[in-house]
């Protein structure tokens, strides 16, 4: 029951999706365990979130370090939940029909709302939270790493050996040839950009795919045929 | 200055987060708990209302619902996804926790058979498929021999000599990560190729993604200097 | 102890917040200074361009905008201008995210040009299915049927009620539910899933042409599948979509953007010869003393 | 394990008579019939025999390594260079630090990463070296002390083991990493290995680990970080390579069989390509109609 039984569902669902390519008979079956590992899926992520929320929780009963940030965390995550989730279950469970909105007034020359309290479409808070907390945030994260690309570029991209040498290259002829400026400083310049880009560079990515490709097919066959059984955990 | 007070709170959480570059610090680090914990409340909302309420509680209430008044339908089926899905969360409790390699093997099986197909179609080959090509492609030689100027002869060498350096570049680099036979001779000098075409790529890959870090970075100082200074820039 | 040490040896290693600086200086200064240069279109952006320039008006297209804020600066210039071409050749437009958070940046594109600049109704001539978790579960099953996948709009609505979905055929059973009924299928990708998935399990499974706009990080990969022709066009990054408005005449941040991007590059290019000249002078320096 | 790999295998003969069967009455291209798509997609048929033949060879390589059987493998230069790093480190008795990627136990690199780590440890065990492996999921400490735990017992000295040197230092991909460039910075480690499935931080530890002048290396499959490590790197264990580094190492039937098996594919493959480009240079275009997947 413990190893065998997921081992099977496992096998059993491995195949009907390789077999619905080749026999289109088996579709009826595969499209609704299609469906229940959309609804799997979607779970294992609720999972992941209920995670996040235990183990912070758990750091701040116990007053562990960074406990204190902990606490924003879980504010944040009760706040969105309360406006996305719980309000929009209350108002199915009882059928509640009016839309509940607060806002609609102006200040310092802006007007804002009404902005609805229930819901996750343009013009509920949910929304604006995401656009002006979820959106800045993660973009800004990501925009942190032109600064470190900047300072990797100066303090440790060293030129050492011939392969060193074609990579700079490759990398310089790139990043000129590719925006405008380039064809500024010599018109061939992007044609050699793209030739490196759809010639050489295609070679080795090619190599890659290909190679990333055998070794996929590998594990999957490995998994289905139940040979490989490392997901299934110790015990 | 900006007016709107939405702005002004997307540029303090801004500014908070690019403190990072200074140094580790507990603004950032306060930002950034307060980010995992808005997204992880966002994600969870998003879940409930694009998935789990169209795809599994409307489906299991009309086939429950369908119960009573006698008519079984598809739909019943989504029952069992919900009790599979349900086994789930026996990870949260130790004791039970083992329950929760059904659904995991459901969705181990899924990705993986879709893996087998996605990889072996789209990827194996389709790859080699194209990789069958003539060693020059027809009409660059004419093309080659009809170019005037520096410029126009040189990127009509390389076209002419395109398929050659693709194929060229396939077969050492594939044969780069053969490991059956040692690195030596005459193998040992088609590997060294196969290495110069994964740094070409390598390279083509740094400045790649020296554009799209750039782009991000730009549109941040975007949003500082316009939305919120309220500076005129391009 | 550091005072000792030579200048050389010191700006090699410099403290990185004065690499920031610089970065920080170069490309806020062209914020400032609005330089057009003239774009160069290259031919897999011509090929994006080809692909959606043939279609009908009252053709369908499954707009898939598989991204997050992360990628949103590279990603919604493509998007808007996309999204442009498709609403002036009228062609009929479903959209959805594999991404949990990309459904409020594909509603706010939507909003924006298809009933903002192009006056289009929601429901007939485009729709927003939202977000479903799922991955390739959800490409392959789409090729079965859509409603199966999304029985309801990102607002909740069945699709049943939204007139685009709701269309029968001669033979009584949906006009439109399946990738058969889809003219093209416009990625717009940042990673997993996205466009790597869709050419896998979708363009020979169900025979539909693709085209991609990616973020530059994942382009240099996909180079393998124009060539092939599972993408019949790609755009690559903000150049990408500065080249893309170019071809449709409505320059956006793309366009704008290129400027300040070109000093960018510039300034990594001079980094890296500066940190490799101070490399070898201090390597020959240092042997001499040895 | 047997029974199933038994059934598994009569399934393969039997697929592939059924496959002489259907290639034998096979008909060329049917055009897609979308209403009735009948019993077999035929049009599929040469992606069916790609992937019988490679599960074949890969299958039979795996009972082939399990039988006893040993295969060749050509050294990997990578390894050797982690055996350098590690013996210089002890010789200057400093501390070797080693990154076993940032992502959780369910990524197979992880897992790879350590069977490496495994290796490492044997290696500074025998001279007390401290091996300090930062952690980024707390899934993976448990499986991280174990197995420096196991390789410290299995060259015999176990008291040098030191449960304090795994360190968790954060889920946070920023935080994780700030942390160990704290460590690069205070403990000065003289080799840094970082192993295992990496993302946007790889360019700032190996930068950090370049300024500290330690000997690095870098092992992953995460093809889009392989730039930055190469560039920064004293070698770098590129895709397939840091797969096959572990297969190597583990000498487990599983592992070296897939890999000998793959190999075997990719000899099959350049011959397929070297005749195909033949046959398409001199204008014969049947081969590759036939490869087009459809």
């Amino acid at each position: 029951m413990r190893r065998e039984v997921p081992l099977l569902i496992t096998m059993i669902v491995g195949w009907f999706m390789v077999l619905e390519f080749f026999f289109p008979q088996a579709e009826k079956w595969s499209s609704e365990l299609q469906n229940w590992a959309i609804i799997m899926t979607a779970l294992a992520s609720v999972l992941g979130v209920a995670n996040v929320a235990r183990i912070n929780m758990l750091k701040v009963s116990r007053r562990d370090r960074d406990w204190r940030y902990s606490i924003v965390l879980l504010a944040g995550m009760a706040f969105m939940v309360l406006l996305g989730t719980v309000f929009p279950m209350v108002r199915s469970l009882f059928h509640i029909d009016s839309s509940w909105a607060i806002g609609g007034g102006e200040f310092m020359g802006v007007t804002y709302g009404p902005y609805r309290l229930s819901g996750v479409a343009a013009g509920t808070v949910f929304n604006q939270f995401y656009d002006f907390m979820f959106v800045p945030m993660q973009a800004t994260m990501f925009a942190l790493l032109a600064f470190f690309i900047a300072s990797a570029a100066y303090r440790s991209f060293r030129i050492r050996s011939v392969e060193a040498g074609l990579l700079a290259i490759a990398a310089v002829v790139i990043m000129i040839g590719r925006v405008p400026l380039g064809r500024e400083i010599w018109h061939g310049l992007p044609e050699i950009s793209d030739w490196i880009m759809s010639v050489p560079n295609l070679a080795a990515k090619r190599a890659i795919l290909i190679g990333a490709a055998l070794g996929a097919i590998a594990t999957g066959l490995k998994v289905i045929m139940g040979i490989e059984r490392n997901f299934l955990g110790g015990d | 200055m900006s007016h709107d007070l939405w702005i002004w709170m997307a540029a303090i959480l801004t500014l908070a987060i690019m403190s990072y570059l200074y140094k580790d610090n507990p603004v950032y680090k306060t930002a950034e708990y307060l980010f995992v914990g808005v997204a992880s409340g966002y994600f969870l909302s998003i879940y409930y209302n694009n998935v789990m309420v169209p795809n599994l509680f409307e489906p299991v209430g009309a086939g429950v619902g369908g119960l009573f008044t006698g008519k079984f339908t598809w739909d019943l089926w989504r029952v069992g996804a919900l009790i599979l899905g349900m086994m789930l969360f026996t990870r949260l409790i130790p004791r039970f926790s083992w329950t929760s390699r059904w659904p995991m093997g459901l969705l181990v099986g899924a990705y993986s058979g879709l893996a087998i197909i996605g990889f072996a179609q789209g990827d194996f080959m389709s790859q080699i498929q194209d990789s069958l090509i003539p060693l020059v492609e027809p009409g660059t030689a004419g093309a080659f021999a009809a170019a005037h100027g520096f410029t126009a002869r040189l990127i009509a060498a390389l076209d002419l000599l395109a398929n050659g350096v693709l194929l060229l570049g396939l077969l050492s680099t594939l044969y780069y990560f053969f490991f059956s036979q040692e690195h030596i001779g005459f193998s040992g000098r088609v590997a060294k190729v196969g290495i110069w075409f994964l740094m070409i790529s390598f390279g083509a890959s740094y400045g790649f993604t020296v554009m799209a870090r750039v782009s991000l970075a730009l549109d941040r100082l975007r949003f500082l200097l316009s939305d919120w200074i309220g500076l005129r820039i391009i | 102890m550091a005072g000792s040490e030579p200048i050389l040896e010191r700006l090699e290693h410099a403290d990185r917040r004065w690499i920031f600086l610089i970065m920080l200086v170069a490309i806020t200064v062209p914020l400032f200074l609005r330089v057009d240069l003239p774009i160069r279109v290259s031919p897999e952006v011509k090929g994006f361009y080809a692909a959606l320039e043939a279609l009908e008006p009252g053709d369908i297209v499954y707009f898939a905008a598989d991204y997050d804020p992360g990628s949103k600066p590279e990603l919604d210039p493509m998007i808007k201008a996309a999204l442009d071409h498709l609403c002036r050749k009228d062609v009929r437009i479903i959209a959805a995210t594999l991404w949990p958070a990309g459904p409020p940046l594909l509603e706010a594109a939507l909003d924006s040009i298809a009933m903002g600049r192009y006056h289009k109704t929601y429901g007939t001539d485009f729709v927003n299915l939202g977000f479903k978790e799922g991955k390739e579960n959800v490409m392959v099953q789409l090729g079965k049927s859509f409603r199966a996948v999304y029985p309801n709009d990102y607002y909740g609505t069945p699709v049943g009620e939204l007139p685009l979905l709701a269309a029968k055929n001669a033979a009584g059973g949906w006009a439109v539910d399946t990738f058969r009924d889809v003219k093209l299928l416009v990625n717009i990708s940042a990673g997993y899933p996205g466009t790597k998935e869709w050419v896998q399990q979708v363009r020979t499974r169900y025979d539909i042409p693709i085209v991609s706009g990616c973020t530059a990080v994942s382009a240099p990969e996909d180079y393998a599948y124009i060539r092939s022709n599972q993408l019949s066009g790609l755009l690559g990054g903000l150049s990408g979509a500065a080249e893309y408005e170019k071809m449709i005449g409505v320059p956006g941040w793309g366009t704008v953007g290129m400027s300040a991007q070109s000093l960018g590059h510039v300034t990594i290019v001079v980094l890296i010869l500066i940190g490799n000249v101070l490399y070898f002078l201090n390597r020959r320096r240092r042997k001499e003393a040895a | 394990m047997r029974p199933v790999t038994a059934g598994a295998f009569r399934l393969l003969v039997r697929g592939t008579a059924s496959l002489v069967l259907l290639a034998a009455g096979a008909v060329p291209a049917v055009a897609k019939e979308v209403e009735d798509p009948g019993f077999f997609h035929l049009e599929r048929l040469n992606i069916l025999f790609h992937l019988v033949l490679f599960a074949f060879l890969f299958f039979l390589c795996i009972r082939l390594a399990a039988g006893g059987r040993k295969f060749f493998i050509r050294k990997i230069a990578g390894l050797e260079a982690v055996e350098e790093a590690v013996g210089r480190s002890t010789e200057m008795g400093k501390a070797v630090l080693y990154v076993p990627g940032i992502d959780d136990v369910n990524n197979i690199q992880t897992i790879y990463s350590m069977i490496i780590l495994n290796h490492v440890a044997k290696m500074v065990a025998r001279y007390e070296t401290p091996l300090i492996v930062p952690i980024c999921r707390p899934f993976v400490v448990p499986l991280a002390e174990e197995t420096v735990k196991q390789a410290y017992l299995d060259v015999g000295s176990p008291d040098a083991f030191n449960a304090n040197n795994i360190r968790y230092l954060s889920e946070e991909q920023f935080a994780f990493t700030a942390g160990v460039d704290g460590i690069m910075l205070r403990e000065k480690p003289a080799a840094n290995l970082y192993l295992g499935s990496f993302f946007a931080e790889s360019l700032i530890l190996a930068e950090t680990g370049f300024q500290t002048g330690a000997i690095q290396i870098a092992g992953t499959a995460n093809v889009h970080q392989l730039p930055f490590f190469v560039v920064a790197c004293d070698y770098t264990l590129m895709g397939e390579e840091f797969f096959a580094a572990s297969a190597y190492l583990s000498e487990e039937p599983k592992l070296i069989g897939t890999l000998k098996g793959t190999d075997l594919m990719k000899i099959y493959l350049l011959v397929l390509l070297i005749v195909g480009v033949l046959l398409e240079t001199f204008g014969v275009t049947g081969l590759s109609t036939w490869m087009e997947p459809r």
